[in-house]
């Protein structure tokens, strides 16, 4: 009996972890087979025409810029809010609705953050529809994600590092930087993983905030289209889904990227930790 | 608890005197108060783990505290570096006074805690390497300089019986070490802070025969320059190495006295009836 | 950038930036148009696909300098001292899945099917198979436009249709489906989906200029008189000159003149 | 080690940790506006769209309960009913949980205690892609193989449906569930694993009894993280979910959720029509806010 | 190590006879081979740390494993009950033969585990309640009924000296019991599994003296029914409760006898070295 129900939930897993890895299959596939005739060069590298034809180049640039200027925002207020949250703060009613609040935060549609940020951001403090306006958007959509996984990596850190520190006269601040982040740190950059592909994935927040000129942006005060709200506006206008699938395809490329560095990064700050 | 154990108990106990007097510290003069404990009471939200606890802890000396699990030891051994700040729930009263200075009402935290060292029941290494360890507390107090860490670090491992075990890997993680080894690598994180005063909280309870012989001879040459106070369930050991035992019970001091009194005469029968064995 | 500090400084030439939002079914003709005025002028053009109301209101409070809408103003927007400008027109054709057998309709049949009193493709002469209707969002300038001229109201549309979002996505559904009936604009025809002739005209421009065939609506600039630019009129102006419209014309949309 | 020097370097400590004890307050008053930051965002967010929503109910005279309970959603004739959508998204919502947590959560099981490091070195960065494509690429694919896939198996006229938008959103879902839990597990500490083992209790015993319970507050993250994924998405359920205004009786008929509903139209509303719209914002945050105390009620129940 | 450091071992180890007439197991017969371990290597990827072990371990027996800290005394515990499947990088050569069964080819590492329970060097109590973390083992066997799980429950924390201080919480956390608790109640886990053999790692480093002798008796009590194998660095301690004492040197088994043997007529040098602390 006990050996059914194990093998059962065995099999449960078995079969979960397949079905993830198919579905994954899938979509990647998907998009592979129907975008990678349009792939070339000339697609990846060339600037944007509306006769049809052009490149991406103006999208991938935007893109970058969001990721970067988000993420330098994000992190560290991220970090810190957990930080403040798990090391600092009396476990009482503020930190109850601190917590309440970047719950919250998170099942917030894409959208709604979207007209918040066009009447906020780009109105009300005048930056216009530009990538910064849609970067301290996408910030407040992945800074939710970020506090949380901070928070469960920092409670993963043992009390004992925590004590061993202090005892040796060292401040907490010290005791943060030296070791209680540096523990964390697999969980924080996993959070930031899932930051990044909210970003790239984003694309109703983006498109009321930075707009969609398909253009070169010249500065980050310039209005621009990302790669998604490229696929998005390929996808419902023109019904396009080479092109949607194309651009799928160069965005799954630089998560690789991003992603392999950020492991990279990680491997080698923890290198006397990890070994 | 059946009459052969009580009566195997009393031998083990015997025994103090020979370790006191082969460990060559019964002539040492009397250190002044460098701790003062008047009246303290701590409680873990609503439950009192401490009552009442008073007791001077001279300079330069070993003061080891006793007593059954649950007692206190830790608690009481915690409230000199302020380690219990740490948990929200702690209220303490009373006063502990190191080197003339109120702990509790002075708010310099820090600098007790480089002045008054410690020495953890479970070994807590850092996930980094052995040297970054021992490095650690130097560096925190701004000692950037290689050649200064190096001989802190070198001088620091031998102290606590471990450089030649470790010195071909200080570059790799602590925490590939055993048990035993990384015990005494957090001793020797310790030393190198050279504070006034040690606690340790059974600092030699993972460690074999071998490296518990050399730490506490370790303990016995460093109170020429460190008060130390230890927690010890090892009654031999605190017969070994200390000046004064305090008997603790119930979170009490039941009896505080010179070491050789607690174990050969001691005054109040619980403190008799525990290092004979005859107690629980 | 943000024009609404620039348009006091330059207002046209070297470095100005004009800043055109709204409707996504304009955007692109706009986005052809501003790459062929490229080579008559200096000005950079912006341009945001972000919908009808965006735009206007963009228009309204600034943010962009003039506005794209595939709708009439309403009430209050007109109250806000907006100027509406037809740049072309845009034919809508009903379209169906390419298997599908039935090539015309009327338009009292037409009403029939989005309103749900036809349900099958036989009752039209096709195979015996559901009508499933596909419109487009309610506000939308393409439906409000089909809905006026096939003469049904919002409340009316059969309450299982499928509303899809933008041409693209009428497209990509009714190409899926064989049972499917939508519509969508003349510029974005192509081989994945059939089309239907109303009342026996086909859907071309000049059928519709010849006002054989009824359905189309029209794309609008819309931007307040007093703060328009030399630059933004001079846009305008090439969008109706010969031209602009020549080039409005072959990407699919029907010129005012 | 002579007196005066052990004076002077007391001294030095004084001083230094002077500077320690500022840095260390100050650094504390930063942390706490980083945390706060968060609620003023969301007082912000809540505030502005409360502000825009509650205006025809405050001003416009329409009633709140027609508006709840009302099955018409015509704009252009002034009517406003979300009943159908509200039961919409609550089934959307409780269909995707259900399948997606499980296969997320045994998924990230599976990568944390069960594949080899390998294969976990390969599966777990693949998932973590999963979360960047764009959610516009999940609907496109949701229309152009679920869609057709449910059509012709079911023999339907039409795919776009609940189950359709189901299984879209518990794939969604997938990456951030995984992603999550799988490092919670891990973190689990070795010895509870070797614990347990050590008691005859079978690998998987050992997972169930003892692993997943230990990393529980990482798993419930993890379940919330995702669903606000599934409830916030609105991209590519516009795609699958038909959008039709009606109250959904079974898994084939089409359906618009709350979301869908604003997405679908802001870009053409205006006025009072606008202002409906963020009135639905209203009511989607309500959802979030009892399913998150829901959530957080179930999780301080399962533990302690 | 100072000559005066070096007698008092050899003083403390004399004792060892007295501790062992005292605990009344001089006369028990000899048990059969329960555990054959022949020629076992074992490595840690590159790093071998067994050197081809070989000793038989005799049924209803206690077995002391001896050594200095880092020579594999873990280790070889954990090959016992396959503990060491674990770590990804162990490899293992060599039979180990329990109840006739070669635990490395036999497959059924669960039954093994159920056979052969037990207890860490850390106490590693589960984050449930202190009832839940007795019923734990006995529980994965099956046993749903309350009455007989509350059971087992007291008479393992009553076998493991526990009873008395947990009785009115058992619902509580297990966590926040003192070191010293959670390791009693480890034991008590291992002891409601009712096992064949019990390994135990270090189990008392972290009592205090009373508990130890409880346990220690109960060790005692418990090798009527089970074979245990216990890891020590208490040197009295492998005295008092042992039959046979291993030593073992790093990676290797030096000697293997009768515990009275090993500590009064050993026959390697380095044996001789090491129980009279003249080691390292
Ligand atoms: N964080 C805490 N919260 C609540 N109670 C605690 C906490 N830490 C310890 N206690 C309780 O306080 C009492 C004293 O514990 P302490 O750890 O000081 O004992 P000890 O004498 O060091 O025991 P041992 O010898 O087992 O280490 C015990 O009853 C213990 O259960
Ligand atoms: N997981 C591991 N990976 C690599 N080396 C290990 C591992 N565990 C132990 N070792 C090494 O194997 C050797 C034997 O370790 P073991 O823990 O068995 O020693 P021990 O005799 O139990 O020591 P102690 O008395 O300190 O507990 C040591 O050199 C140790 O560093
Ligand atoms: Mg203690
Ligand atoms: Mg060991």
């Amino acid at each position: 009996m006990r050996d059914f129900k194990d093998n059962l939930l065995r099999g449960l897993l078995w079969l979960s972890a397949f079905l993830s890895v198919a579905v994954l299959l899938m979509i990647v596939g998907f998009i592979f087979y129907k975008g990678m005739g349009l792939i070339s060069f000339e697609f990846i590298f060339g600037d944007y025409s509306p006769e049809g034809g052009g490149g991406i180049w103006p999208m991938i640039v935007t893109t970058v810029y969001t990721i970067v200027i988000s993420l330098i925002i994000a992190t560290p207020i991220g970090i810190l809010a957990a930080v403040y949250l798990h090391e600092y703060a009396k476990q009482g009613r503020l930190v109850r609705i601190i917590r309440f609040a970047t719950e919250s935060l998170t099942g917030i549609p894409s959208i709604i953050y979207g007209l918040f940020g066009a009447v906020f951001f780009v109105t009300t403090l005048k930056l216009g529809m530009s990538i910064i306006a849609a970067s301290l958007t996408l910030t407040i959509i992945v800074l939710p994600v970020i506090i949380r996984t901070t928070e469960e990596s920092l409670k993963t850190v043992p009390a004992s590092y925590r004590e061993g520190s202090l005892a040796l006269g060292n401040t907490k601040l010290q005791t943060l930087y030296k070791v209680i982040l540096p523990s964390a740190m697999p969980g924080i950059l996993s959070g930031i993983i899932l930051s990044i592909g909210r970003i790239v994935g984003e694309s109703a927040a983006i498109f009321l905030t930075a707009g969609t000129v398909a253009a070169m942006p010249e500065s980050i005060f310039s209005s621009a289209r990302t790669l998604t709200v490229h696929s998005y506006l390929v996808t419902q206008e023109a019904g396009d889904i080479e092109l949607a699938a194309a651009v799928g395809i160069v965005l799954i490329v630089i998560i690789l990227a991003i992603n392999f560095s950020a492991t990279y990064i990680s491997k080698k700050l923890n290198k006397a930790t990890n070994k | 608890m059946n009459r052969a154990l009580k009566e195997h108990t009393k031998e083990l106990v015997k025994q103090n005197e020979t370790g006191k007097g082969i460990s060559e510290m019964a002539q040492r003069g009397k250190g002044n108060a460098k701790i003062k404990v008047k009246d303290l009471n701590l409680f873990y939200g609503e439950k009192q783990a401490l009552f009442g606890v008073s007791l001077d802890i001279n300079e330069k000396e070993v003061t080891a505290l006793i007593g059954p699990s649950g007692c206190g030891k830790s608690t009481f051994l915690r409230t000199l570096n302020r380690m219990n700040d740490l948990i929200d729930s702690v209220k303490i009263t009373g006063d502990i006074i190191i080197n003339d200075e109120n702990i509790y009402t002075s708010s310099d935290v820090i600098k007790l805690r480089t002045k008054v060292g410690m020495v953890f029941q479970k070994p807590n290494l850092f996930p980094m390497s052995i040297y970054d360890n021992v490095a650690y507390g130097p560096r925190g107090q701004g000692i950037k300089n290689k050649k200064e860490l190096d001989k802190i670090v070198e001088e620091s491992l031998r102290g606590a019986a471990i450089w030649d075990e470790v010195k071909d890997r200080l570059k790799t993680s602590a925490l590939g070490l055993s048990g035993g080894q990384q015990q005494r690598v957090c001793i020797a994180r310790a030393i190198a802070m050279k504070p006034d005063v040690i606690l340790m909280d059974e600092p030699t309870s993972a460690l074999d025969p071998i490296s518990t012989l050399k730490v506490e001879e370790l303990i016995t040459q460093m109170k020429e320059d460190f008060t130390i106070v230890i927690v010890t369930h090892n009654m031999q050991q605190a017969a070994r190495i200390s000046d004064k035992t305090a008997f603790f019970l119930n979170g009490e001091v039941v009896e505080y006295d010179e070491t050789d009194n607690i174990f050969s005469t001691p005054k109040d029968q619980r403190t008799e009836d525990y290092v004979t064995g005859r107690f629980g | 950038t943000n024009t609404e500090n620039e348009d006091t400084q330059a207002t046209s030439g070297d470095g100005y930036t004009l800043a055109i939002s709204g409707s996504t079914s304009v955007g692109p003709l706009a986005e052809k148009l501003a790459y062929q005025y490229a080579e008559h002028s200096d000005t950079k053009i912006e341009i945001n696909q972000i919908g009808s109301s965006a735009g206007i209101t963009n228009a309204i409070n600034g943010v962009s300098e003039i506005g794209m809408a595939s709708r009439d103003l309403k009430e209050e927007e007109k109250a806000s001292g907006l100027t509406d400008l037809v740049i072309a027109y845009d034919g809508i054709v009903v379209v169906t899945h390419p298997s599908n057998k039935v090539k015309d309709l009327t338009m009292e049949q037409v009403k029939q099917i989005f309103t749900g009193e036809i349900t099958n493709w036989k009752e039209v002469g096709g195979d015996d198979m559901e009508i499933v209707v596909v419109s487009r969002e309610d506000g939308s300038g393409s439906r409000d436009a089909f809905q006026e001229i096939v003469d049904y109201s919002s409340g009316e549309l059969v309450k299982s249709a499928i509303i899809a979002s933008g041409n693209g996505n009428i497209k990509t559904t009714v190409a899926n489906n064989k049972h499917a009936v939508g519509f969508i604009s003349f510029e974005y025809i192509d081989e994945s989906i059939s089309t239907i002739d109303i009342n026996g005209a086909e859907a071309t421009a000049e059928n519709v200029l010849a006002q054989e065939y009824k359905l189309s609506r029209p794309f609008l600039f819309v931007y307040k008189e007093e703060a328009l630019s030399e630059a933004g009129q001079d846009f305008i102006d090439y969008i109706l000159s010969e031209e602009g419209q020549q080039i409005a014309a072959e990407a699919g949309a029907i010129p005012v003149k | 080690m002579s007196i005066p020097t052990e004076n002077k370097q007391t001294e030095n400590i004084g001083k230094a940790n002077k500077r320690k004890y500022f840095l260390e307050s100050v650094s504390s008053k930063l942390f706490m506006i980083c945390a706060l930051l968060s609620v003023i965002t969301l007082v912000l967010i809540i505030g502005f769209v409360f502000y825009k929503g509650s205006h025809p109910f405050v001003v416009g005279g329409y009633s709140f309960i027609d508006f709840l309970f009302g099955t018409d959603w015509v704009p252009s004739e002034d009517k406003f009913g979300i009943f159908p959508m509200i039961i919409a998204s609550i089934y959307a919502t409780i269909g995707a949980l259900i399948i997606g947590v499980p296969i997320g959560l045994f998924t990230a099981i599976f990568l944390a205690e069960i594949a080899s490091t390998r294969v976990a070195k390969i599966i777990s960065p693949a998932i973590q892609l999963l979360a960047g494509i764009p959610s516009v690429l999940y609907g496109v694919f949701g229309l152009a193989i679920i869609v057709p896939f449910l059509q012709n198996t079911f023999g339907l006229a039409k795919g776009q449906s609940l189950i359709a938008v189901i299984l879209v959103l518990a794939i969604m879902m997938l990456p951030t569930i995984v992603t999550v839990a799988e490092t919670a597990i891990r973190a689990v500490p070795q010895s509870y694993r070797e614990g347990s083992l050590a008691l005859g209790v079978s690998h998987i015993g050992t997972i169930f009894r003892v692993i997943v319970p230990a990393a529980k507050s990482g798993i419930m993250t993890a379940v919330v993280l995702g669903l606000g994924r599934a409830i916030g998405e609105t991209m590519a359920v516009i795609l699958v979910a038909g959008n039709s205004l009606i109250v959904p009786t079974s898994l084939t008929d089409s359906i618009r959720p709350l979301t869908t509903n604003i997405a679908l139209e802001m870009g053409y509303a205006a006025g009072t029509h606008q202002e409906m719209l963020f009135a639905t914002g209203i009511v989607l945050f309500s959802f979030i806010l009892i399913l998150n105390f829901v959530l957080a009620k179930i999780s301080a129940k399962g533990g302690n």
